[in-house]
């Protein structure tokens, strides 16, 4: 069609965060794969969890002269200044998976999950879930300081307050691993009776959730029966998990945030069409009723 | 025989007495810390998570000591358990290529080391920075989860009532301790670590000696690896060791050993490791906020290494003999 | 002699105490203007220690300093330099890493405008330079050139700074007869000047040649102070060492050379760059002396021999058969052995106790599956602490705390526990005391005796006629000439080196 | 030439080709564009590592530059957030902290006779640790006089620009090569890399020189903060992970030895220089995986090494020669 050929003198640099987690290299994956099926000439740069590499793979993009940027930043604060040089240069930039703290004419649009709606979410579950019955709850934070740590910690509070029964009991980082969060489970359980007390896990990812769900086996309780575990994400494993009956629900956060990007850069190409302020994708809930193992086997591919 | 081993007590009484002091610290702001009990056959409690959750430092610690003694230092310890990292084959192919990796990449960093004679720090920050790398080349950056039985067994099977991590940790750790003390490897190492040049004149066999020191840390970070891999029965290439050649660091000079090389202890290291390890499933069990972890870690860290200080050491020494009142003579009393 | 009597520097009742050692006891110690006063004693007797008290090097137990008559306390080198001291300490030399010009001014750069006037710095490093017949590049490390040079650059630095005091602890262990002369007009020019001269040795005739006054250290305490000019020589020993000395230390070779055959040869032996190729044959039961000047080859022999630098040109032969010496340790199996000259940064290591240092060489041979139990390691140095007199409070004491001669000592036991057939002393009685420089000059004959080959590298020609039964010459790193048999006298080997000989001072 | 400038040639040399070849292959890297970016992207960085340099020189090292960064970032966050400080009282109030808390590691280090390495690793975990404890969020700077600062640059000719804080590295390179050639300070800290029982028995005042040194570093590793949140107008307490490694690596090709006692700041410029331009390289090429960049960096350092260690060979094999 006329849209993908004029796609294909596309040249686009995308600033990724780093490879730290499997669904962090699922989303890298996914974006080559996007752009290689529009004929993108895609230049991917790792910033290794620095905001200061990503910075300076921005100036080498504007200095490069790219045609639009796509950026996945570490953290919301310090993008003004180089947004701007971004601007000044006409290179429209799209925020993927996390937003930032600067006025929305920098950018063109933001194509994120709503991180505090994600927690919202796995609250409400487990609200509805216990329904009324009181309910001591252990949390497994990202890693400290990291925006989905603080936003999925928010939300998740958000749709506890009101419900007196539910009590957050313990809450650690895990740094968004699988050994930490094993490492953490096997405390709560121990410094929780032995985890008699806990009646929920909420993790922040699935990778922690997998990790603690080992640690539950290993104290002698059934995870998914004993102590309910929800988290965050909607990696292949978690789905394992959930087919055996070892966890209960999980929020998807989509790996595929190129695809609306590159559609919204694409209509904007060709017509001038400003997409709106922030495309959200959707915050799927999965339970165990949603036939996991199908789930796993089309996830499994992914790069995840 | 009793002289040597109250010259042994009287060496590791400073990582005793500090293990101690935290243990109690800890059980003061949580109470059942010391409680075990036996539960699906094997010991439970917050005593045994220290020693198991020790494990991969423990085995760090170990390889670490003895390439610390030559005067070296080995910072790609974490890249190399990170990247111990195979799947898809039988359980031993699978040990013998992770472990096969592990000695390559000691032999790597031992031949840069030995035979080019580049400063070992920087010798082995070449393959900290490169060889995560090459793990995440090698899983495409995903988390590889595997299913195999055997494997899994090794990260949280159990034996004689312990979990296999920490039986593997003790049986490498004595093996280890009895290889270089038995034999005149200990001394020879020592020997290097303190002049290589005069040691190299006598005919010691230097460069064989230092690259099979490296190898013996690859060999632990290997080893290191598949444990934290089966723990988690899957191999994180991203996180697997991060910052753990820092912690491995940490305990071998809290251990005693000097930085500058010279006389070690492997046991001491080990006891340095489960200091640091009481430390982490303290605060974890202490209940404070996750933001106090590094400060409280690194307050306690602080306070146990100027303990530690050759000045304050000293002072003890001295108290220590005007108390024994007599010089050792434990030669003689053969 | 004209020392005005009156007292610049008071040291009374100096203590200092070492864990497990007492290393001064209560030692007065006076130095008067304008004298050059002799710091005597054995090895360990503790003559570095006072000095590094008086310095500020070491925190002294006990005792007062006075400097002019008003008490003192350096607290540091630093502070001691301030008042005037300038001190040439043993073993320790300069920084390698800084020029020439940097290591005279250290701490003390002329500046202009804040900022170290680099030129100006330069310009005096030459000039005092100039003094010693040094015409050195100063802007160069100090690393680039010989051990000699740097000792003579340690020398220049502490006589500019000494105001008042110069000491200097055994400056001239790496001197050759030259440089003693040029730094003894120094010394003598200073002495005019006023100042109070220190001056550590183990060379009497030094001692005798120089000072005015002589003071005797024995196990951290002090024996007396005397006239030089009144005390004889023999009385000078017995004051150090306590007790007779049996026999006079030069005795002439008595008996004839027992030539056993030929068992090391090499031929057309040497490394580019180190030592010209030479042909040298060993015999069973001979001493070969090697006499030169400072960097003429001597140690570079050694080390080729030795394989610690690998041969590029010409074969070795033990007992008729071709080997490779391409490693120390290769020589070590063909039982050779090698005493390095450095033996701080080659000799010793530090950390480890008396005993291992012994064991090292025996147990590196032996190999690590096959140690040496502890009662067979503790047998081996105590016997050798016996029998070469190691001053040591015990052998579990850590080497690097021995005093240097007792270092030196150590690791002449530690080859002789290997019992080489072929063993290589690369100044072996540099820095040791007259007694125990008679015994190793004994102990040298006695393992001839017994059929050894030896090789000894010594700068002290009266020593090297004493007990080589040859000597070879060498000169600009090469091999010129080998003296036997009547041949063998001081002033022939003068000759040979003399012969045609200008020393290219870089 | 002097056999101690060899290392820094070669360095210089091979920055130069490299550019050069990178120049051929993406024309753009010669815009005054990329060139105002690499000092402007490196700025904080090269400031620490001068810090780093001396740190180095001496025969120490620092790894807590990285976190002091951090800390100082937040520590002005919070301090500008919360009071009505000017935020040059707040810079001179930070500069101070970080001086003070390398004053104390070096206190710690001489006095203790402590390892550099152990100490500066726990400054390490404790900076990072204040930093969190003041805040885990990253907290915008919203000052008006940070607006001022950043509006400071000289516009070059083709669209670039040399920033405020491009040039204050420029300055601080240019103060730090005054400080190491022509101080007694500077050649106090050659003499510890020498050898530090040396150099106290020859006068140099070995505690003092050690506490300054790694004051000077906690100054710079300060300073370095207070650029870092001006280029990201942001505390954050996450920021600068791993930074003392990219100073160490800067230094390193840069040709100081780690072992002390040589070495040039100038050289670490160039280092700093080289690595900008691997970055900017590899972020123009565009298609490398996140973990090649990891595996090239580890190569490029590789390399490195064993070129010094030719050259250094190559000249000591020729010195004996002549
Ligand atoms: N740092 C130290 N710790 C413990 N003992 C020491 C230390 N330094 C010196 N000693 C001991 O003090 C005594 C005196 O040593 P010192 O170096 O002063 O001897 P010296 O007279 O200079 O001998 P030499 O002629 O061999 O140089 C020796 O027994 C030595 O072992
Ligand atoms: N004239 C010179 N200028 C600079 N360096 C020199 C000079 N002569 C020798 N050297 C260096 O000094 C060192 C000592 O040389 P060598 O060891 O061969 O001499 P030696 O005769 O054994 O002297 P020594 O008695 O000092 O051991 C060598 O490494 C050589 O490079
Ligand atoms: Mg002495
Ligand atoms: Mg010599």
């Amino acid at each position: 069609t006329f849209g993908s050929a004029s796609a294909a003198d596309l040249v686009v640099g995308f600033s990724q965060i780093g490879s730290e987690s499997g669904w962090r290299a699922a989303e890298t994956t996914l974006t080559k794969q996007q752009a290689e099926e529009r004929g993108i000439d895609l230049k991917f740069a790792d910033a290794q969890q620095k905001q200061e590499n990503q910075i300076k793979a921005l100036r080498s993009f504007i200095a490069q002269g790219v045609n639009a940027i796509l950026l996945a930043p570490v953290v919301a604060t310090g993008w003004d200044e180089v947004l701007q040089e971004a601007k000044d240069a006409e290179i429209p930039v799209i925020l993927l998976d996390r937003t930032v703290d600067a006025s929305d004419d920098l950018y063109m649009t933001a194509v994120t999950s709503d991180l505090v709606h994600e927690g919202n979410v796995a609250g409400k579950w487990l609200a509805d879930t216990v329904a009324g019955k009181p309910c001591n709850i252990v949390e497994l934070q990202g890693t400290t300081g990291s925006s989905p740590a603080i936003d999925r910690k928010k939300g998740f509070e958000q749709a506890l307050s009101g419900h007196d029964n539910l009590k957050i009991v313990r809450s650690q980082t895990g740094d968004f691993t699988r050994t930490k969060g094993k490492e953490v489970m096997e405390s709560f359980l121990k410094a929780e009776d032995g985890g008699k007390n806990i009646c929920a896990l909420y993790a922040h990812n699935d990778d922690m959730a997998v990790g603690a769900i080992q640690a539950i086996k290993e104290a002698g309780l059934k995870p998914g029966t004993d102590i309910l575990v929800v988290s965050i994400d909607a990696v292949p494993d978690i789905f394992q998990a959930m087919a055996a009956g070892e966890a209960n629900a999980t929020v998807e956060l989509t790996p595929n945030m190129a695809g609306p990007a590159f559609d919204a850069l694409a209509a904007f190409q060709k017509d001038g069409t400003k997409p709106p302020k922030w495309i959200q994708t959707e915050s799927k809930l999965y339970t165990q009723a949603d036939d996991p193992m199908k789930i796993y086997e089309a996830k499994k591919g992914l790069g995840y | 025989m009793t002289a040597i081993l109250r010259g042994y007590a009287l060496r590791l009484l400073p990582q005793l007495i500090a293990l101690a002091v935290i243990l109690l610290m800890v059980s003061l702001v949580f109470p059942g810390f010391f409680r075990l009990e036996i539960q699906n056959g094997r010991l439970y409690g917050s005593l045994i998570d220290i020693l198991n959750r020790g494990a991969p430092v423990v085995l760090l610690a170990i390889g670490m000591t003895v390439v610390i003694a030559t005067k070296g230092i080995d910072l790609s310890v974490g890249a190399v358990a990170a990247s111990s990292i195979t799947s898809g084959h039988s359980l031993a192919m699978t040990l013998v290529i992770t472990l096969g990796t592990g000695l390559l990449c000691g032999l790597w960093n031992g031949v840069l080391v030995a035979i080019l004679d580049i400063q070992p720090i920087i010798a082995t920050l070449v393959l900290m920075v490169a060889g995560r790398g090459i793990a995440q080349l090698v899983t495409e950056g995903a988390i590889l989860t595997f299913n195999d039985p055997g494997l899994i067994f090794l990260g949280s099977g159990s034996f004689a009532w312990l979990p296999l991590p920490v039986i593997i940790w003790l049986v490498f750790g004595i093996l280890v301790a009895l290889i270089v003390r038995k034999t005149a490897l200990g001394m020879l190492i020592e020997a290097i670590g303190v002049n290589r040049q005069a040691s190299t004149l006598s005919g010691v066999l230097t460069p064989v000696l230092l690259i099979a020191a490296y190898m013996l840390s690859g060999l632990c970070a290997a080893i290191a690896g598949i444990i934290a891999a089966a723990d988690i029965k899957g191999a994180d290439a991203n996180n697997a060791g991060l910052w753990l050649e820092l912690d491995a660091i940490l305990a071998v000079v809290i251990g005693g050993t000097s930085l500058l090389g010279g006389r070690f202890s492997i046991a001491a290291s080990v006891l340095g490791a489960i200091i640091i390890q009481s430390i982490n499933t303290g605060i974890l069990l202490s209940g404070f906020p996750p933001e106090f972890n590094l400060i409280i870690k690194a307050a306690i860290i602080v306070f146990i290494l100027v303990l530690q200080s050759p000045p304050v050491r000293n002072a003890f020494t001295f108290v220590a003999l005007l108390r024994a009142g007599r010089k050792p003579t434990e030669g003689q009393a053969r | 002699m004209q020392p005005n009597g009156e007292n610049l520097l008071s040291a009374t009742r100096i203590d200092k105490v070492f864990p497990g050692a007492r290393a001064l006891d209560k030692v007065d110690f006076h130095l008067r203007r304008g004298e050059v006063h002799a710091l005597l004693g054995e090895n360990g007797a503790g003559k570095s220690t006072l000095v590094k008290c008086l310095t500020g090097a070491y925190r002294r137990d006990g005792g007062t300093i006075l400097l002019d008559g008003v008490e003192v306390d350096p607290r540091d080198t630093f502070n001691a330099q301030k008042l005037g001291i300038g001190t040439v300490y043993q073993e320790v030399n300069l920084l390698p890493n800084l020029s020439v010009a940097e290591n005279l001014f250290l701490g003390r750069q002329p500046r202009r405008f804040g900022l170290v006037d680099v030129g100006a710095m330069n310009r005096q490093a030459r000039a005092l330079l100039d003094d010693y017949e040094l015409d050195l590049d100063v802007t160069r490390a100090l690393d680039s050139y010989s051990v000699a040079i740097q000792q003579v650059v340690a020398i220049a630095r502490a006589v500019d700074l000494s105001g008042k005091v110069l000491i200097l602890d055994e400056p001239t262990a790496s001197l050759d007869a030259h440089e003693v002369e040029m730094l003894f007009r120094i010394v003598r020019r200073l002495k005019a000047r006023g100042l109070g001269i220190v001056f550590i040795t183990h060379f009497l005739e030094q001692v005798y040649e120089i000072s005015d006054r002589i003071t005797v250290l024995r196990n951290g305490q002090l024996v007396g102070t005397r006239e030089t000019a009144t005390l004889e020589r023999r009385d000078l020993i017995s004051m150090m060492i306590g007790r007779e000395l049996a026999a006079e230390i030069r005795s002439a070779r008595e008996g004839q050379v027992v030539a056993g055959p030929v068992r090391y040869r090499f031929e057309n032996y040497g490394r580019k760059g180190h030592i010209a190729p030479f042909d040298l044959d060993i015999r069973a039961g001979e001493v070969v002396g090697i006499a030169g000047l400072l960097g003429s080859g001597r140690t570079e022999t050694a080390e080729i021999l030795f394989g610690a630098h690998r041969a590029d040109s010409g074969m070795a032969e033990v007992d008729g058969r071709a080997v490779q010496l391409s490693s120390p340790r290769r020589a070590i199996a063909h039982r050779f052995g090698f005493c390095p000259e450095d033996r701080k940064t080659a000799g010793i290591v530090g950390d480890l106790s008396v005993r291992e240092n012994i064991v090292l060489a025996l147990q590196a041979r032996r190999g690590w599956t096959r140690p040496l139990s502890r009662t067979e390691q503790n047998r081996i140095a105590d016997h050798y602490i016996r029998a070469l007199d190691i001053r040591t409070a015990d052998r579990e004491k850590p080497i690097r705390l021995l005093s240097g001669g007792n270092q030196q000592k150590a690791i002449l036991a530690r080859w002789l526990a290997t019992e080489p057939e072929f063993l290589i002393l690369d100044e072996p009685t540099r820095g040791i005391d007259v007694g125990a420089h008679a015994e190793i000059v004994r102990l040298i004959e006695g393992l001839r005796e017994k059929g050894m080959s030896l090789m000894v590298i010594s700068s002290e020609i009266e020593e090297l006629v004493a007990y080589s039964t040859r000597i070879v010459v060498l000169r600009d790193r090469q091999h010129v000439a080998a003296l036997e048999g009547n041949r063998i006298t001081a002033d022939q080997i003068i000759e040979a080196i003399a012969s045609a000989n200008e020393r290219g001072a870089a | 030439m002097k056999p101690k400038y060899l290392p820094l040639t070669a360095t210089i040399v091979i920055f130069v080709l490299s550019y050069a070849l990178c120049v051929m292959q993406y024309p753009n890297i010669l815009s005054t564009r990329v060139v105002g970016n690499l000092l402007t992207d490196n700025a904080f960085l090269g400031i620490a590592a001068v810090g780093m340099t001396f740190v180095i020189l001496s025969g120490g090292i620092d790894l807590s530059i990285g976190s002091v960064i951090a800390f100082t970032g937040v520590f002005l966050a919070v301090v500008l957030e919360n009071t009505g400080i000017h935020p040059l009282a707040a810079f001179a109030l930070a500069l101070m902290i970080a001086t003070l808390f390398g004053a104390l590691m070096g206190a710690i280090i001489h006095y203790l006779e402590m390892p550099a390495f152990i100490v500066t690793l726990a400054g390490m975990f404790l900076a990072r640790g204040m930093a969190f404890v003041l805040s885990i969020d990253s907290i915008a700077i919203k000052h008006p006089f940070y607006g001022t600062l950043k509006g400071f640059y000289y516009k070059l000719p083709g669209g670039g620009r040399i920033s405020l804080i491009g040039g204050l590295m420029l300055l601080v390179f240019a103060i730090g090569i005054l400080i190491a050639h022509r101080t007694r300070f500077g050649t106090d800290v050659y003499a510890l890399g020498g050898g530090t029982a040396t150099a106290k028995l020859m006068g140099v005042p070995v505690g003092r020189t050690t506490i300054l040194i790694y004051a000077l570093s906690g100054l710079l590793a300060g300073l370095s903060g207070i650029v870092f949140s001006l280029y990201t107008s942001a505390g954050y307490s996450l920021a600068a992970v791993g930074v003392e490694l990219d100073a160490i690596t800067a230094v390193v090709i840069g040709g100081t030895l780690l072992t002390g006692g040589s070495g040039f700041v100038a050289g670490t410029f160039i280092g700093i220089l080289i690595q900008g331009l691997i970055q900017t390289y590899i972020t123009f090429d565009g298609s490398l995986s996140s973990w090649w960049t990891k595996i090239l960096i580890g190569l490029l350092l590789f390399v490195f090494i064993l070129m010094q260690k030719g050259i250094v060979y190559a000249s000591r094999s020729k010195q004996r020669h002549a």
